[in-house]
């Protein structure tokens, strides 16, 4: 791509680093890293590059989980087809969450994602086939294609990468697209995309279904990893810590998301065998971040190092 | 646009807008011909920039008719009108502020390709637009900002940039609120007569203060008062009215 | 931009108001460029100008409802430059935006309640529905379903009632009919008698010539001229070219 | 079964009885939430959290003060108050003039916060506070068995609400609230200070909460919890009457109360999610919640 | 000898709640019963030191799954004790099976740890669902009270108790009169208690857990069901919760359990050096946890290797004996079979002491409490 060779050297270092990193690190840690981070950027696709907060993605990147779950558990389905399967059920509950929400704004749309995401939640405490607090166990992870056998942790890894990629690279894609560029102007004034004949409301309800189907796949890859589907993933907590690692991260900014999950997952692993209380910290440092920290990590980088910001384009919306 | 001129092109029918119980345009029967320039004026809060909203659908009106080629538009969404053709600019400078003065455009450039949804293209199919953007942006002496952000634009350069994304959509009607708003003089001269010349192949409603540009741009001018058609006719018949000098111009010199 | 020109007949009393070099800001737009004018007390002084001259930004700068702001405003020995928006009216200015700013979640005996009492010696609420005849018996309507015209009035007598000494009146007469303007011009020269000072900005200068005592030109954000009222005739044709009309 | 298939009339009437009762409480949360919302334009999710906290006081308040329930009735309140009234100064204040979104974020995190930290110090199984001796017992109506206490809590949270409305909506300083919430710059030019009003709004509001944790915490365990699940609940009923609206909180909160009475009769394993089935259906119909403005 | 064992360690992972839900019935107080155990054994094993580690999965079944990988994978963990909520704990299951190394569930409920998920490499400590069903039904019905109406939250937990509880109230020829389904963290249960209270039924069982149980309990004594001549059963009650409600709320109830601190010298032993660590007397979760922690090590130390399969077959043929278990059994699907006794919580007058609350009603011998074999769906239980 063109960007200037820092930017491709940037890129293929970060490429050999996820090639090579399970030889130095945990694995099972490394893919629920990148699960994480495919979840954050799908969200960053809608808060930094569309301006619009949900506070209800837990209901796809949970709900997709389930479905991953039960399509490979329950009917034997390849492991490809239940991410599919998984992707196209997210896909779905955004379209029906998008139809009802986009059309109003801000707090608005803020909380109208979070209450329907509850009633996700209560679904899938209730439906007969989530198994309610138990979640659904056991879920095998198959031969990838009837070939590779993700039982074992490297290919698991590999293929986990590789959806990541694959993510990653469609919502880079998606804001280097003729339509990023709509969804942007539609961010930064919203009445004059529509006086140029945008009809805007179509164009954030595909990011909103593009974003949903994203969390979607995140959400199935990780029940795969993890072979299990529970609650834990449609809570509206899970819906915050999204925002959390998106906000760590920065807005807006490509790689923010993955550097925030990256730093939330370890903060959390690394929490979990301390008697420091987990929430009182991530809540300590949302609050830092919201109040010092609003560019987050890579975004202030991007800031504070001329070199980097050539176009400020990426930046998300503040002001009113 | 060979439509001779002289017809309506443009036509709003007993409009009237209500803010709960506020009445703010009151029965404005307004025509606009095809390839004028028309003016609207009138005091603060008379109703200019509501009539642009109703006429553009940012509004939609308690009663009345609003008829684009003799067509009602009356039940449209804006985007719809601007997709017939009838683009507006905004009182408040509208600009995406973090897009490049180059991309403000090319926004507008890329949407009659159809490939608006298209989010698996590249960025790159948009390369040959580039062009036309430069011409544009040239036409209203930006070229040097090309590349900045409209953020960082001086505000009577964001109204330039305004009018070429509207000039981008190559509408048959535009509408301008107070265009010259926040320009200094220069701009002013330079801005007055890029309406002048973009007017050439099509029709322009605009809302504008300045009389001294009014009076050299316009073909007809509606006066407006407290939401009411207060006198409409060239500049010259207008100006010599008292009840116009009384509610806007002033009665001072007569 | 060349500084204003400093007025002279000011400078002879004790000035109640003294602006000088007044900068303003509305974020990045610089729309005060140097102001210098002189207010004594009960006079009453216009601003004129064309629209969007500046001479609103210069009440609000005044109110202390401006973005940022430079130079300097004294008000009877205070400087009000830096001081918190909400002391500023307390001092003894009252403020009737050119918006009006009715409220319309509230009553019109709300409306007219709402600005607090800061000086001994304003009006009643008797003596205000004396002087606006209109707003009596409309206590209970919701305040911007009043018209136009009574909801001037109703911005004007809810400053009267405060006893605020300077009263700074933003083009009261906007889009009323000339029997109101009538009406106000009277409210005003009332006012000047009770000894009121009254700082207004006004397009109609016919009108404004009936009530003020001197004139302030304004354009693109800083004074041009001063002229007395009583030489406004000799100078009808500069202020034809500074008011385009 | 078969007493559950047809419900006596009395029984209902019990039933709608409850209702209003957990009405009454979502009418005071919501309340409180509706006026932060009305003056700054924040979503305060500390809510639930700073709802917990009033509960907590009252709870210290008894343990190493000695200090009784209609002590803690005003005090508590009173702290949680103050601490919003920190909180705004200090925290809040800062992010006016960017998106409202990072109000909602902030308020997240301080929410997170105050209940891990209540949980790290006191446990999760939570605290008994025991019902106050003139409230104890209760009066057999016939239909039900309706403790005393509950009637007390209809009571004092209709006259908060009634008090509060009225005071926003009938006096001087509701209509400074008012008018600040249309147009704060012209309020401050009259020479009101807007900043400490929006402080005190906030301090208000929170203490709304922290009164609804004191009445509260007779009737649930003390824990550090019991917000968080109620908060979701309850913004839910914001957002059905309307953003910011004072008499759409109160309305709502009633009435959605009832209605989940009436679930947990007819439906219970959807009495938990009947809030969010009307919500979506009053945001299809009316998209500002009804008894909201368009903004 | 030292050199039978993996790593020159044995390592021990207590995966509990450390800040959730059941961060006060098991957490840091599970930690403490195990360390008294390690302290107890003397802190190695045939010279190879013992090692504890734990951590905190927060109630989040991808936490826990993860946790337990990591420590086996990389931490080299041998076994993992503890593990309150069945979700987590099915996942940990999978996963030790996959590892092949032990785990000892003494906190979580589910009885399908022994039963269609049970694996070889699992134990169930302490109790399980079906155990609270069956003696607290048969145990109440045997005293005289046989008409029920259950309150019942609305997950496969709470639905698993009342379909074991209701199934044995009627094959002891009792009657279930009524019941209602109670969303989860649901606070008010007023609504609910008045349906329980309108039935005619004598029992009114709470199917419920932790905060609800809680809530319920608070209410029905709001609401005097008590006095109404409802006797309240709760199925899941650990006394930490009583002593968080205190007595004037809980008397009278009647709950099932493994272990009370005052039912003999050994159980007044333990409980007063755990009570000098905690200020609190021990859960039966947290003397499970001691339990399961000494019997491992005595495996450990019996097989001479801390190789799963062995050590699991050790553990197995070995009897329980415990502070708290007398001749207990392990069985091949992994349950652990213990007494378990009815309890009824005494009034404040009755009680003579801090953390003086219950009062035996019966016991119930280990061979009736839990699931017989046959009707286990344990796939590795062969059947004829
Ligand atoms: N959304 C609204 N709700 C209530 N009243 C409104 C609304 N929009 C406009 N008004 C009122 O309608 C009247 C006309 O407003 P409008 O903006 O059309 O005036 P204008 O002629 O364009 O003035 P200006 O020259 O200042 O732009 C004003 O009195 C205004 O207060
Ligand atoms: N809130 C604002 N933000 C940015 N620019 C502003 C703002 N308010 C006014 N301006 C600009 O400041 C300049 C001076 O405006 P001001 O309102 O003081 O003029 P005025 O002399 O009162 O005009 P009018 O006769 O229209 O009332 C104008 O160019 C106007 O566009
Ligand atoms: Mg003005
Ligand atoms: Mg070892």
């Amino acid at each position: 791509m063109r960007g200037g060779s820092p930017k491709v050297l940037l890129t293929g270092a970060l490429l050999l680093l996820a090639v090579l990193a399970p030889y130095a690190l945990y694995p099972v840690f490394l893919m629920k890293v990148l699960c994480f981070a495919l979840f954050a950027c799908a969200f960053n696709l809608l808060i930094g590059f569309a301006g619009l907060l949900s506070f209800g993605h837990a209901a796809f990147f949970g709900g997709a989980a389930y479905v991953a779950a039960h399509a490979v558990k329950e009917w034997g389905w390849a492991p490809e087809a239940g991410l599919l399967a998984a992707t196209a059920a997210a896909g779905a509950m955004g379209l029906a969450f998008g139809l009802l929400a986009i059309r109003r704004q801000g707090i608005y749309f803020a909380m109208i994602t979070l209450a329907l995401s509850q009633m996700i939640f209560f679904l899938a405490l209730q439906l007969p086939f989530t198994h309610g607090e138990d979640g659904i166990q056991a879920v095998p992870r198959g031969h990838l294609f009837g070939l590779f056998d993700l039982s074992q942790p490297l290919t698991m890894y590999y293929t986990v990468l590789a959806i990541f990629l694959g993510g990653f690279a469609l919502i880079w894609r998606t804001v280097h697209s003729p339509f990023g560029q709509v969804l942007k102007a539609i961010r930064e004034n919203e009445p004059r995309a529509v006086s140029l004949g945008y009809r805007t409301e179509r164009y954030k309800l595909l990011a909103f279904v593009l974003s949903a189907a994203l969390a979607g796949l995140a959400g199935g890859t990780k029940a795969l990893v993890f072979q299990l589907a529970s609650l834990t993933d449609v809570t509206w907590q899970m819906s915050g810590e999204v925002v959390l690692m998106t906000l760590l991260g920065g807005m807006g900014t490509l790689l923010g998301p993955v550097v925030g999950a990256a730093l939330v997952v370890t903060l959390e692993s690394y929490l979990a065998s301390t008697s420091l209380p987990v929430p009182v910290v991530i809540g300590a440092i949302f609050v830092v971040c919201v109040l010092l920290f609003r560019r987050g990590i890579v975004g202030e980088l991007r800031h504070r190092l001329p070199g980097m910001r050539r176009r400020r384009t990426d930046r998300p919306r503040t002001g009113s | 646009m060979t439509g001779h001129t002289g017809d309506i092109i443009l036509e709003a029918r007993g409009l009237t807008m209500e803010f709960k119980g506020f009445v703010a345009v009151k029965e404005v029967n307004l025509q606009v011909r095809r390839g004028t320039i028309h003016a609207l004026i009138g005091p603060n809060g008379a109703g200019k920039s509501t009539v642009f909203n109703l006429l553009t659908k940012f509004l939609t009106p308690t009663r009345g008719q609003i008829l684009y080629k003799g067509r009602d538009i009356t039940a449209m969404k804006p985007a719809d009108v601007a997709l017939l053709g009838m683009v507006r600019s905004f009182q408040i400078s509208a600009v995406f502020p973090h897009l490049s003065v180059l991309e403000n455009v090319r926004v507008a450039l890329q949407r009659p390709r159809g490939t608006s949804f298209h989010f698996w293209k590249s960025e790159e199919t948009l390369r040959d637009l580039r062009g036309r953007a430069l011409e544009l942006i040239e036409a209203v002496n930006l070229t040097p900002w090309a590349d900045h952000l409209a953020a960082e634009l001086p505000y009577g350069r964001k109204r330039a940039l305004e009018i070429a994304t509207t000039l981008a959509l190559d509408p048959e009607v535009m509408l301008l609120d107070e265009p010259l708003a926040g320009m200094g003089h220069e701009d002013i001269e330079g801005t007055a007569a890029l309406i002048k010349r973009v007017s050439a192949d099509r029709t322009i409603l605009m809302v504008e203060h300045n009389l001294s540009v009014v009076a050299h741009l316009s073909d007809t001018i509606t006066v407006l008062r407290r939401g009411e058609i207060l006198a409409e006719g060239p500049y010259e018949a207008v100006s010599r009215n008292p009840q116009v000098m009384e509610a806007y111009m002033g009665t001072g010199h007569a | 931009m060349p500084d204003g020109m400093r007025t002279t007949a000011a400078r002879t009393g004790t000035a109640m108001l003294d602006i000088a070099d007044l900068h303003g800001f509305y974020g990045e737009s610089h729309v005060l460029h140097g102001v210098n004018i002189d207010v004594r007390q009960g006079e009453v002084v216009t601003l004129l100008g064309r629209n969007g001259a500046g001479k609103t930004s210069t009440m609000r700068a005044i109110m202390g409802i401006m973005g940022k702001r430079t130079g300097s405003i004294r008000f009877q020995g205070h400087e009000l430059i830096g001081m918190a928006p909400h002391k500023i009216p307390r001092l003894g200015i009252g403020y009737v935006p050119e918006e009006r700013g009715i409220f319309s979640s509230l009553s019109v005996d709300e409306n007219l309640a709402l600005p607090p009492v800061v000086k001994e010696g304003g009006m009643t609420v008797p003596q205000i529905h004396a002087l606006f005849p209109n707003l009596k018996g409309r206590g209970a309507t919701q305040g911007t379903r009043l018209s136009g015209g009574e909801q001037q009035m109703l911005a004007i007598g809810r400053i009267l009632r405060t006893g605020a000494g300077l009263i700074l009146l933003d083009e009261p007469t906007e889009g009323l009919a000339p029997v109101i303007i009538e009406q106000i011009g009277v409210a005003v020269r009332a006012l000047k008698q009770r000894g009121f000072t009254i700082l207004l900005v006004e397009q109609n200068f016919r009108f404004a010539a009936t009530i003020a005592d001197r004139h302030y030109v304004m354009e693109e954000g800083h004074v041009v001229d001063m002229i007395p009222n009583d030489q406004l005739h000799a100078n009808m044709d500069k202020l034809h070219t500074y008011l385009g009309v | 079964m078969s007493q559950l298939l047809g419900i006596p009339p009395q029984a209902l009437f019990g039933q709608l009885l409850l209702g209003l009762i957990n009405g009454s409480f979502y009418a005071l949360l919501s309340l409180g939430l509706a006026v932060i919302f009305g003056m700054l334009n924040v979503v305060n999710m500390a809510h639930g959290a700073l709802y917990m906290v009033g509960a907590f006081v009252a709870w210290l308040l008894l343990t190493y003060a000695g200090v009784g329930y209609w002590g803690a009735l005003v005090l508590a309140p009173l702290v949680v108050g103050l601490v919003g009234l920190a909180l705004e100064r200090t925290l809040l204040r800062r992010l006016y003039k960017v998106d409202h979104l990072y109000g909602l974020l902030l308020t997240f995190g301080l929410a997170l916060i105050f209940e891990g930290a209540f949980r790290h110090h006191y446990g999760v199984s939570g605290q008994p506070y025991p019902i106050p001796d003139l409230l104890k017992g209760g009066t057999n109506l016939g239909f039900m068995y309706l403790p005393t206490y509950r009637g007390w809590v209809v009571a004092a949270s209709l006259l908060v609400c009634l008090g509060t409305w009225f005071a926003i909506e009938r006096t001087k300083l509701g209509a400074y609230l008012r008018a600040a919430t249309e147009n704060p710059t012209l309020v401050q030019a009259f020479g009101i200070n807007v900043p400490v009003m929006v402080s005190l709004t906030y301090g208000f509001g929170v203490a709304l909460a922290g009164l609804a944790g004191v009445l509260a915490a007779p009737i649930y365990q003390v824990s550090p919890m019991m917000g968080s699940n109620l908060i979701i609940v309850v913004f839910a009923v914001v957002v059905i009457g309307g953003m910011g609206s004072i008499l759409g909180a109160i309305v709502t909160g009633l009435g959605l109360g009832l209605l989940e009475g009436l679930t947990k009769v007819f439906y219970p394993e959807a009495s938990n999610i009947v809030v969010f089935v009307i919500m979506a259906v009053v945001l299809m119909v009316k998209p500002a919640g009804l008894f909201g403005r368009e903004r | 000898q030292g050199a039978a064992y993996s790593d020159g360690k044995i390592k021990i992972g207590i995966l509990t709640d450390l800040s959730g839900q059941l961060s006060d019935s098991t957490g840091q107080g599970s930690i403490a019963a195990a360390q008294m155990a390690v302290e107890d054994f003397g802190g190695a094993v045939n010279g190879t030191p013992v090692e504890l580690i734990f951590a905190d999965h927060q109630n989040k079944a991808d936490i826990g799954a993860s946790t337990a990988r990591r420590w086996y994978d990389v931490d080299q963990v041998d076994a993992i004790i503890d593990v309150p909520n069945s979700a987590v704990a099915l996942a940990v299951q999978q996963i030790t099976k996959e590892a092949n190394r032990v785990a000892i569930f003494s906190s979580p409920a589910s009885s399908d740890l022994t039963g269609k998920a049970c694996t070889p490499n699992g134990l169930h400590w302490t109790y399980d669902t079906y155990a609270l069903a069956h003696v607290t039904a048969e145990a109440v019905v045997a005293s005289g009270l046989s008409s029920w109406f259950f309150l019942t939250s609305d997950y496969a937990f709470g639905h698993a108790l009342e379909r074991d509880t209701g199934a044995v109230v009627e094959s002891q020829k009792g009657k279930v009169l009524g019941s209602v389904r109670v969303p989860a963290n649901n606070a008010d249960f007023s609504s609910f208690l008045l349906q329980a209270q309108a039935s005619p039924a004598k029992v009114v069982a709470l199917a419920t857990a932790g905060a609800d149980t809680q809530n319920a309990i608070k209410q029905a004594a709001e609401f005097g069901l008590g006095q109404s001549g409802k006797n309240i059963v709760a199925l899941l009650l650990a006394i930490s919760e009583v002593h968080a409600l205190g007595l004037s709320a809980t008397q009278d109830i009647m709950l099932t359990t493994p272990f009370y601190w005052d039912m003999d010298d050994e159980t007044r032993a333990f409980s007063k050096r755990f009570f000098e660590k905690r200020k609190a007397m021990p859960t039966f979760y947290q003397a499970g946890v001691y339990g399961a922690v000494s019997h491992y090590l005595k495996a450990i130390k019996a097989s001479g290797t801390d190789a799963a399969p062995d050590v699991m077959k050790t553990m197995k043929a070995t009897p329980v004996n415990d502070f708290m278990t007398k001749n207990g059994s392990v069985r091949e699907d992994g349950r652990v079979l213990r007494d378990m006794h009815l309890f009824q919580v005494k009034t404040p007058a009755e009680s003579k002491a801090p953390w003086d609350y219950y009062k035996l009603v019966r016991s119930v011998p280990a061979d009736r409490a839990f699931r017989p074999l046959s009707e286990s769906d344990c796939p590795l239980v062969k059947k004829m």
